[in-house]
Formats: C-alpha cells, sequence, structure tokens
C-alpha cells in the first residue's frame, strides 16, 4: 500500500474511519487490537521511589490490577507501558529512556505523581523537572503519591487513548 | 541486558572466565533503582559492587534552602515506606535544637504511629523478601494487613503514604474515636494474621533452605559495617534506640527487643516478626493508656490547624517568618549542632543538625540506615549466590529513597 | 548521657590532639586536630569501646556565622561515635583547610565508613587518605561539583553532560513516536 | 482423502490444544487471585473471559524487535522449535481409546524426546539473544532439564516394567477399569518422583528458576517480544499439558472413569489432567523457589536414587510374583 492522504479518510463513526478504496477490515480491525491492546496493559516493573510502593498497593489484593488484565512484566521487552512511579533523577533518567527505547511498540507512558509530572517539590540539581522532558508521556497522575484509584483512573484514561487510536498496527499511519 | 547506565567502572581485573552482570536499576529484585555489579563465576559471586545514587534528589541541600517546618515534609520522603518514623525522628531532633517541650499526649500519639509504621514497614519488608524468593502469596497477604494501616493513616492525617503528621511541638491532628477503634479491631486481629503468614514460610522447607545460613553476620562483622535496626538485633547486638535514647514515649510503655542469635537472614526475618508482635503490644499500650490533653504545645512554632483554641493560622505570615521571630525570642538554642537518633523499620535514622540561628538548618545530614545496609551488601555477598543475593537484599530490608536522600 | 569520662581520657591521652571540648544539649563534643584523628578513632574504639559509628558527614564552614562555635577552616568532618556497651555517645569535630583538602580514612576501623566517607567526598569534596576505593556515590561519575559546599546553587550551575546527551537523543529519536492523526488535526485540543 | 482426515484432524487438535492454552492462563490467573484474595481477570469480557483472547491479539500486533547483537537467525527459530517440538508431543497423547492422532508404539519415549527437543530451543533462545540474563537462564533451565529428566525417565521404568510396554494406550489399558488399578498406588514412590520431575521439567514454582522474574528478569525469554515471546508462552504451557497428561495416563488410569461417557470419551482424561495441573497452579500460589544448587542437590542426591530403588523393588516383586 502506498502513501495515504490523511484528509481522504471518511469518518463513519466516533473513533472510526474508513479510507476509501481500502478494504472494508480496517476499520473494525482497528477496533479490535484496540480492544484487544486496551485489554491487555502490560506495564514493565519499574519502581522510582514512593510512587512505586502505591503502584504495588494497586497491584495487590484491595484494588488488584489484575482485574484490568494488567499484569507487571519484568522485561520491558515484553511491556506495553512504562509507569515512572516516583522522582526521577538526572542519574536515572538515562536508564529510564534505555527502558523506554527496549519497549516494543505501541509503548506507552505513564506519569504517576507529581515528580514525575513535574518534579515535584524537588527543585534541585539532580532532579529532572517532569519526564516528559525526554519521554512522550500519555498520561499524567497528579498527587503525592497518587492513591491506587487515582492510577486505576490513570490506566483507565490510557485504555480510552487507546481505544480512540487509529491505525497504530500499519507503517501507513 | 544490561539496562544500567554506560558510564562504568571494572569490577576487577579482567579474567576472562568471568562473567560480569550489571543488575539494575531496573531490576524486579532490587527494591527500586540500586544497581549491582556481579562477577560471577558460573552462579557464585565474586565480587559484588552495589551502585546507589540513582534517587539522589538533594535532600541535604535542600533543606538548607527551606525553613525547619518546610523541611518535615521531606522527611516524608525518606523511607516512604515507614513515613511517619521519619516525621518523628525529625521533630524529635528539631524540637530538642530549639528547646521545644511536647505534651505527653502527642508524645503517645507519636508512639503510637511510629509503631502503626513500624508494622507496616516490616510487613513490606517481609513482603518484598517472600516474593524475592518466590512466596507470592505472603507478598499480598502482607499488603492486605498494610492497607488496613494506610487507611487509618489517610484516615488520621488525610494522606497514606506522605502524611507529614507530627509537627514541631506536638502533632497536627486528634485521633477520633473512629479511628482508635479501628485500630483497636487491628491490634486484636494482627497477631493471627502474623500466623497466617508463618504458616506460608516460618517451617516451610524451601524457605528455611534459602534463609538459614545465607548472609551470616557476626555480631563483630555487624557493628563494624554500622549496620542497625532488626539486621543487627539478628546477630544478638542489643541496640534499639528506642532503649538507649527513649523518645516519644517509649520510656512509658513496656516492650521487649527480641533478638536473635545466628544473624542469618532467617535470624533477621523471625527478628522482624517478633517486633511486629513486639509494635502491636505497644500499640495496645498506646491505646489504653492514651493520656488526655493538649496535642500540640503553646510554644510550639509551627502552623497549627485553626481549629486548636488559643492560636490562630497565621494567613499572612508564612512560616520561616514565624519560626525566625520564636528563635529571636529565645536564647538557648540560638546556636550549636546536635546528632538525635530515632529507631526506624530499618534502623538507626539520625538527624545531624548545625543551627546558627536562623529559620533554616546551616546543615542538616541524615543518617539513613539503607545507605549503609547497601553499602554492607559488598562484604555480605561474597562467595555467595545469585539466588542468596538476592534474598540478602531482601533481608537487610532496604529503601532507596532513604539510601539515596 | 555522662560521657565526661571519656573526653577527660581523650585529654589525657592526645593532649596535643584536643583542641577544645564542649557540651551541647547534653551532647559531648570534642574539637580534634586532624592529623592524628585515625589514632583518636583507633583509640576511641579500642580502649573506650566506642564502637558504633553513628554518622559521618561534612560541613561547609564559609557562611556559617557563629558566636559560640570556633572554626578556623573552611571545612569541617564531624564524627559521631556511640558505645553499645557503655551507652555514651561523643562527636569528634576535625577541621579541614579548603586547600589541603584531605584526612585520614577510618575504614581500617569501621568498614562501614567506607560509604560514608565516599559521600562526603561526593558531596562536600573532602578526599580521604587511604580510603579503598573513593569515587563518586550519589551524583554520577562524571558529575562536576560539588553540590553540598555551599557556592553550589541548589539548581545546580550547570547541566549534567549526560542529561543533555540525553535531551538530544530523545528529541532525535522522537520523530519515531507515534502521533495518532486525531492529535495532529487537532480535534482533541 | 486419510491423508486429508489426518490433516483436518491435526488442525482441529491444534485448534483445541491452543485455546485450551489460552484459557489455562486465564485459570492460572483466576485461580491464583482467589488464592491471594483478589479476583484475577474481571473486566476484559464476562468475569475476564476474553482475557486471553485480548493477550493473544495485543501480542500479535506487538512490534517484532530483534537486538542488534542477536544471531538472527537462531534468534528467530528458537521459539518455533520449542512450540513445535511440544505441539508435536501432543500426537501421540491418547485422550480416549482410539483418540490418539498417532498411536505409536514408543509413545514414551517419543514424548521424552521432544520435551528434550525443547530444550534446544530454550538454549539456542538464551544463546541468540546475546544477553547476560539470558544466557544464564539457558544454562539454568538446560542444566535442570538434562538433570531432572533422568529421573523423570527412571521413574517411569516401573510403570514399564508393570505395563510391559512404551505404548500410551497400552499402559492405560494395563492399568485396567478399577480404581486400585491405578498405578499412582503400585507406584507411589515413582509417582512421587515423576510429580516433582514433572514441575522441574516444565519450569514451574519450586523449580523456576530460569525465568525467575527477581532474578534474572525473565531468564531465557528475557529479549523476546510480542508474538516470539507469546510463542515461548504457549510452549510452557503446552508442556504443562504434555506433562500432565503423561501422569494421567501412567499413573492414573488415562480415560478410565467411576462410569463411562459415551458421549465424550475423554471427559475423566481432561478432568483428571485439570486435576493435575490445577495443582501445579496451587503450588504456583503456595511456596517459594529453591536455589540452584539446591535444585540440583534434589534431583541428583534425591530423586535419582530414589527411583533407582524403586526400580530395583518393582523388578523383584514382580519377578516373585512370576
Amino acid at each position: 500500500m502506498g502513501q495515504i492522504n490523511k484528509n481522504d479518510l471518511v469518518k463513519i463513526e466516533d473513533g472510526v474511519r474508513f479510507i476509501p478504496g481500502a478494504s472494508a477490515l480496517v476499520g473494525p480491525l482497528n477496533k479490535i487490537i484496540n480492544w484487544g491492546r486496551a485489554g491487555s496493559i502490560w506495564p514493565v516493573t519499574f519502581g522510582l521511589a514512593c510512587c512505586a510502593i502505591e503502584m504495588m498497593v494497586a497491584g495487590a489484593s484491595t484494588n488488584d490490577l489484575d482485574r484490568f488484565g494488567i499484569i507487571f512484566r519484568a522485561s520491558p521487552r515484553q511491556a506495553d507501558c512504562l509507569i515512572l512511579a516516583g522522582t526521577i533523577t538526572k542519574k536515572m533518567a538515562p536508564v529510564i529512556r534505555r527502558v523506554y527505547d527496549q519497549m516494543p511498540e505501541p509503548r506507552y507512558v505513564l506519569a504517576m505523581g507529581s515528580c514525575a509530572c513535574s518534579g515535584g517539590l524537588f527543585d534541585t540539581y539532580a532532579v529532572v523537572q517532569g519526564g516528559d522532558e525526554f519521554l512522550p508521556v500519555d498520561v499524567y497522575i497528579p498527587g503525592c503519591p497518587p492513591r491506587p484509584e487515582a492510577l486505576l483512573q490513570g490506566l483507565i484514561k490510557l485504555q480510552e487513548k487507546i481505544n480512540g487510536e487509529q491505525g497504530r498496527w500499519s507503517q501507513m499511519a | 541486558m544490561s539496562k544500567a547506565m554506560t558510564v562504568d567502572i571494572p569490577v576487577s581485573a579482567g579474567d576472562e572466565d568471568h562473567y560480569r552482570i550489571k543488575m539494575g536499576p531496573q531490576h524486579p529484585a532490587t527494591h527500586g533503582v540500586l544497581r549491582v555489579d556481579l562477577d560471577l563465576q558460573g552462579e557464585t559471586i565474586l565480587e559484588c559492587v552495589p551502585h546507589v545514587g540513582y534517587l539522589h534528589r538533594g535532600f541535604e541541600k535542600l533543606a538548607e534552602h527551606r525553613s525547619y517546618v518546610q523541611n518535615l515534609v521531606l522527611t516524608d520522603r525518606l523511607d516512604y515506606i515507614a513515613a511517619m518514623a521519619n516525621n518523628v525522628g525529625y521533630c524529635e531532633a528539631v524540637e530538642k535544637l530549639l528547646g521545644i517541650e511536647v505534651p505527653l499526649r502527642a508524645r503517645y500519639l507519636r508512639t503510637m504511629v511510629c509503631e502503626m509504621s513500624r508494622i507496616s514497614g516490616h510487613l513490606l519488608g517481609l513482603a518484598t523478601h517472600a516474593l524475592d524468593i518466590g512466596a507470592m502469596t505472603v507478598f499480598l497477604y502482607c499488603f492486605r494487613e498494610r492497607e488496613t494501616l494506610l487507611e487509618l493513616f489517610a484516615e488520621l492525617c488525610g494522606a497514606r503514604l506522605t502524611p507529614t503528621y507530627t509537627r514541631l511541638g506536638g502533632v497536627r491532628q486528634d485521633v477520633t474515636h473512629s479511628i482508635m477503634m479501628k485500630l483497636e479491631r487491628f491490634v486484636n486481629e494482627f497477631p493471627a494474621n502474623i500466623e497466617e503468614y508463618e504458616t506460608l514460610i516460618d517451617t516451610n522447607r524451601i524457605w528455611l533452605m534459602r534463609t538459614v545460613d545465607v548472609g551470616t553476620l557476626s555480631a563483630e562483622d555487624a557493628v563494624s559495617l554500622s549496620i542497625t535496626g532488626p539486621s543487627l538485633r539478628g546477630s544478638g547486638v542489643d541496640y534499639d534506640i528506642r532503649k538507649h535514647f527513649p523518645y516519644a514515649a517509649y520510656d512509658l510503655v513496656d516492650f521487649e527487643v527480641p533478638l536473635g542469635e545466628t544473624g542469618d537472614t532467617y535470624a533477621r526475618y523471625r527478628c522482624r516478626i517478633e517486633e511486629m508482635h513486639q509494635s502491636n503490644h505497644i500499640l495496645r499500650q498506646c491505646i489504653e493508656q492514651m493520656p488526655p490533653g493538649p496535642i500540640i504545645g503553646d510554644d510550639a512554632p509551627d502552623l497549627v490547624m485553626p481549629v486548636k483554641q488559643g492560636r490562630k493560622l497565621e494567613v499572612d505570615a508564612p512560616a520561616r517568618q514565624g519560626l525566625i521571630k520564636l528563635i529571636e525570642d529565645r536564647e538557648t538554642f540560638m546556636e550549636g549542632d546536635i546528632y538525635v537518633p530515632t529507631e526506624v523499620p530499618k534502623g538507626e535514622l539520625g538527624f545531624y543538625f548545625i543551627s546558627d540561628g536562623k529559620g533554616s538548618p546551616y546543615r542538616m545530614h541524615i543518617r539513613s540506615p539503607s545507605f549503609i545496609h547497601i553499602g554492607a551488601l559488598k562484604t555480605m555477598a561474597k562467595g555467595v549466590m545469585v539466588a542468596d543475593l538476592i534474598a540478602i537484599i531482601g533481608t537487610m530490608d532496604v529503601v532507596l529513597g532513604e539510601c539515596d536522600r | 548521657m555522662e560521657s565526661n569520662g571519656i573526653v577527660e581520657k581523650l585529654r589525657e591521652k592526645f593532649p596535643d590532639e584536643v583542641l577544645a571540648d564542649y557540651q551541647h544539649l547534653g551532647q559531648n563534643c570534642v574539637l580534634i586536630r586532624r592529623d592524628h584523628i585515625l589514632d583518636v578513632c583507633r583509640y576511641l574504639r579500642d580502649e573506650c569501646s566506642m564502637n558504633h559509628l553513628m554518622c559521618l558527614c561534612g560541613v561547609d564552614n564559609s557562611t556559617r556565622t557563629s558566636t559560640v562555635d570556633s572554626f578556623s577552616e573552611r571545612f569541617e568532618v564531624v564524627y559521631q561515635l556511640y558505645s553499645i556497651a557503655t551507652k555514651q555517645m561523643i562527636r569528634l569535630r576535625t577541621q579541614v583547610p579548603e586547600d589541603d583538602c584531605s584526612i585520614e580514612s577510618i575504614t581500617s576501623l569501621w568498614i562501614g565508613a567506607d560509604w560514608l566517607e565516599r559521600e562526603c567526598f561526593d558531596l562536600m569534596g573532602i578526599h580521604f587518605d587511604g580510603h579503598p576505593d573513593l569515587r563518586r556515590i550519589l551524583t554520577p561519575d562524571d558529575w562536576e561539583g560539588h553540590p553540598l559546599r555551599k557556592e553550589y546553587p541548589l539548581r545546580g550551575d550547570r547541566e549534567w553532560i549526560g542529561y543533555e546527551e540525553l535531551k538530544a537523543k530523545s528529541k532525535e529519536l522522537s520523530k519515531f513516536d507515534f502521533h495518532s492523526r486525531d492529535h495532529e488535526k487537532g480535534e482533541h485540543e | 482423502m486419510q491423508i486429508l482426515i489426518l490433516l483436518i484432524q491435526i488442525a482441529v487438535l491444534v485448534a483445541i490444544v491452543l485455546l485450551h492454552v489460552a484459557y489455562v492462563t486465564y485459570f492460572e490467573r483466576k485461580i491464583i487471585g482467589h488464592m491471594q484474595v483478589r479476583m484475577g481477570p474481571m473486566l476484559v469480557g464476562w468475569h475476564g473471559l476474553l482475557q486471553p483472547i485480548a493477550d493473544g491479539i495485543k501480542s500479535f500486533f506487538k512490534e517484532d524487535i530483534v537486538p542488534e547483537q542477536a544471531d538472527k537467525p537462531l534468534f528467530l527459530a528458537a521459539p518455533i522449535i520449542c512450540l513445535v517440538a511440544m505441539m508435536v508431543s501432543v500426537a501421540v497423547l491418547p485422550f480416549a481409546k482410539g483418540w490418539a492422532l498417532a498411536d505409536i508404539n514408543i509413545g514414551l519415549l517419543f514424548i521424552f524426546a521432544m520435551s528434550s527437543l525443547a530444550s534446544y530451543g530454550i538454549i539456542l533462545a538464551g544463546w541468540a539473544s546475546n544477553s547476560k540474563f539470558t544466557l544464564l537462564g539457558a544454562l539454568r533451565s538446560m542444566a535442570q532439564v538434562i538433570s531432572y529428566e533422568i529421573s523423570l525417565g527412571l521413574s517411569l521404568v516401573g510403570v514399564m516394567m508393570l505395563s510391559g510396554s512404551l505404548n500410551l494406550t497400552e499402559i492405560v489399558e494395563a492399568q485396567g477399569t478399577s480404581f486400585f488399578g491405578m498405578y499412582i498406588f503400585s507406584q507411589p514412590v515413582a509417582f512421587f518422583v515423576f510429580f516433582v520431575a514433572m514441575l522441574a521439567e516444565t519450569n514451574r514454582v519450586p523449580f523456576d528458576l530460569p525465568e525467575a522474574e527477581t532474578e534474572l528478569v525473565s531468564g531465557y525469554i528475557t529479549e523476546y517480544s510480542g508474538m516470539r515471546y507469546a510463542m515461548f508462552f504457549m510452549a510452557e504451557y503446552i508442556g504443562m499439558f504434555v506433562m500432565a497428561s503423561i501422569g494421567v495416563v501412567c499413573f492414573l488410569g488415562g480415560w478410565n472413569g467411576p462410569f463411562e461417557v459415551s458421549i465424550f470419551p475423554p471427559i475423566w482424561f481432561i478432568l483428571k489432567v485439570y486435576l493435575i495441573m490445577f495443582i501445579f497452579i496451587w503450588i504456583r500460589a503456595t511456596i517459594p523457589r529453591y536455589r540452584y544448587d539446591q535444585l540440583m542437590a534434589i534431583g541428583w542426591k534425591l530423586l535419582i536414587p530414589l527411583t533407582l530403588g524403586n526400580i530395583f523393588v518393582t523388578g523383584l516383586v514382580k519377578a516373585s510374583i512370576n
């Protein structure tokens, strides 16, 4: 398939668009893929600081992320999502970027907690003022640390975002 | 896969038979962002070099630029697993420096929250230790009880992990009847819960094989390494700051300091379990003995909740100014230095202050137990296997926020 | 803490080394000349059973104003020793001049001092002679400056080179990021 | 024509096994969840029933990363070797009388051969990824599979002696239909050894060292992403299924049950396999894992002498009866 001009797309319903002349499968396929991705977000086990503890709580019995199909994977190669749970220091930032680079597409980044969003109260020489300085962050979760419920909310927001994505499965997009 | 940074100091002279591995900073067993460079022969560790600093936030520098009151917030983020204990430690130190009296009720409340956070800290330590060794279910059972405590913290002061509950001169809010009832229920149920963990691991043959005689520390070595807390008491050294430098209301409650004998991973694990029993005992006494009275001293230099009689929340005046004024009013605490240790779940948390009479500390040094415990890894991990290293990291119960500061 | 006995013993044993001693808020403090700090520590550990090294930290005195304290040099290393057996605590303060910023390492007495000294070196820039492995610990290896020195600004005086590289790299790689069409069209904005 | 039927049979079997494997993961998550006072998957489909499908779809459309330094052909081949070896062993399993795809004479040996072959996939994966964690994981796995394969094989020698056959169908028939005819009663030691070795062979807790998450990240599959990772995952669960099936065939009387279900004869076989797999999962939720050297010590110093003794005693008893 050649390059398709974005303006050629015809919107047939919310979140589903049709490429004229292309297979009618594309729209539903998009929906199915997005459903699969949204239903099985595997974050990489990557605790940075305080928020990591709340992330663990979110995975434990009370909140149980497994309900959403979310299980933590140790290897970034098998993960879909990077939760920046905690303060990002300058010494750690290259490592985080490296972990992110090791993750396969499609990959998402959640900035959990005010430190990961904006540096929080640590406006010092050693702290990165927000994860978005070097990573494309998809969802910001404020709080210091956010309650596990807030993390759940953030993950649900991420699911919404995934469900609204268009054609993130081919080079064409 | 070396996920670590490329800046790398050779572990030892290049021997082709050795296998060099970098564990962390992104590794499931490193409790955060610890990095350990291992020099392996087969699976035996020839040399282990821990690297820290991946969570270095510049606490001590930051503290010099903030007032004594504002710095209290920072201490929450030290050992975020047991933040209450840090709050208490900080306040005890500053109060001693500034010569502030704490009312008895506040002292009891501090003891209470300290022990609650000790239990939650030990629970998390046990949980991650068990998870590292592979016992998944213990992890989740521990979190169940921990959750009760965290929700109690939330009810007490509005935050689960970072409470900032204590104030210079007292505590922020009084306990309500509902909190006491819930705490009492927790205290009554908790021993049964500990038994539940014990059924899973305490006499489990695999658990014993993985912990007995692993990471053994003799008493002399432990002292020489400056190890403190349950990790030191596992080696049989009777050093508990709550007994040696009683603070809060620890001189008024009755408790024992459990000691291990062998100094191995299992002894440390048993120490923590026994300490949880003792903490529970202290909590029970706190509930029974809780004296009436004010929760914050009249001369407290701090902002207090507006509900308190006699002291109004000064909206206009920044906290720093209030404190400076107060310091000027008095003479006894003008200058000088002080070192105040407190017993947090990990060990001895010490604050060393140098005050030059201003509203913010001239120098604040934090003696964090985790920093020293990770420093001890190098000695402890020599000659053990990779799996034992995991058990040792687990049993030293480190938290990187406190280590790197 | 009644540990006057130890101060007396120290004065007796090392008459030339002890510069001053004072008690502040019940804690004993001794100012020691830096040249023989190792001997003093060894004496305290072996003869006075001060076996627990509680704390070791560096202090930068450059902007310190004090009327009661006496300090003549820019830096100071503070040792906090404790005897678990006799429950006595003592603080040793040694002054280190700026132009010869070094002091003897006490790692031979306490293995645990290893990292404390490294931290002191990293953040304060005080060299410890005889330390087996003195390099930066909390900041990256190629960090410039010693953050806890008073002249070092809170937000740092320059960006760490590694972080600059990272930012450049992430800018370069950002063209591979997925941008959904909705986003480009600005429908969600 | 016969070939066509066979192909259809194969396709059906493969489809069923794959679906089965997918749902084993679902049940594992559910069962462990409930053991840990959680709920497990709930929101993807009714009670999370579509969870494995979502996982599958996601994995299928994930980016397929081949590390730059990897040995590319081997890296790509390893998961396929693993999966194929495991799938092929399903062919000889007798789900019920006459329900085996290939009822060959050396069924038991064939399965052993295949499970050994699968370990080639593992070591190739570890080697080809060119990473230290994967190599360590592969070495651990290799050592583990080799040492436990011996005790696994030896533990079944007693069964072979009693039944006088290597054909799986004949082994089941030799046990008869009576309850106490099951070899678990005449060969309890062998069953114990078999069970332990089976856990080790399939890399399950407490022998999950090759992929011990807290030690070696994900062991030999650390570098694999997307579908290739899913293949390893499937291979592992098919392996579990195959091993549980051998256990059922050799010790639990195969498809024989208290009464015959003529509509679907394999029902008893499948129920017994589920029982064993449930115990697998139960064990995973309960106990910690061994250390590498301890694992080896158990294999060589405990299990192998036990099986040898068992063979000796079985031989003696059999000879004296005859």
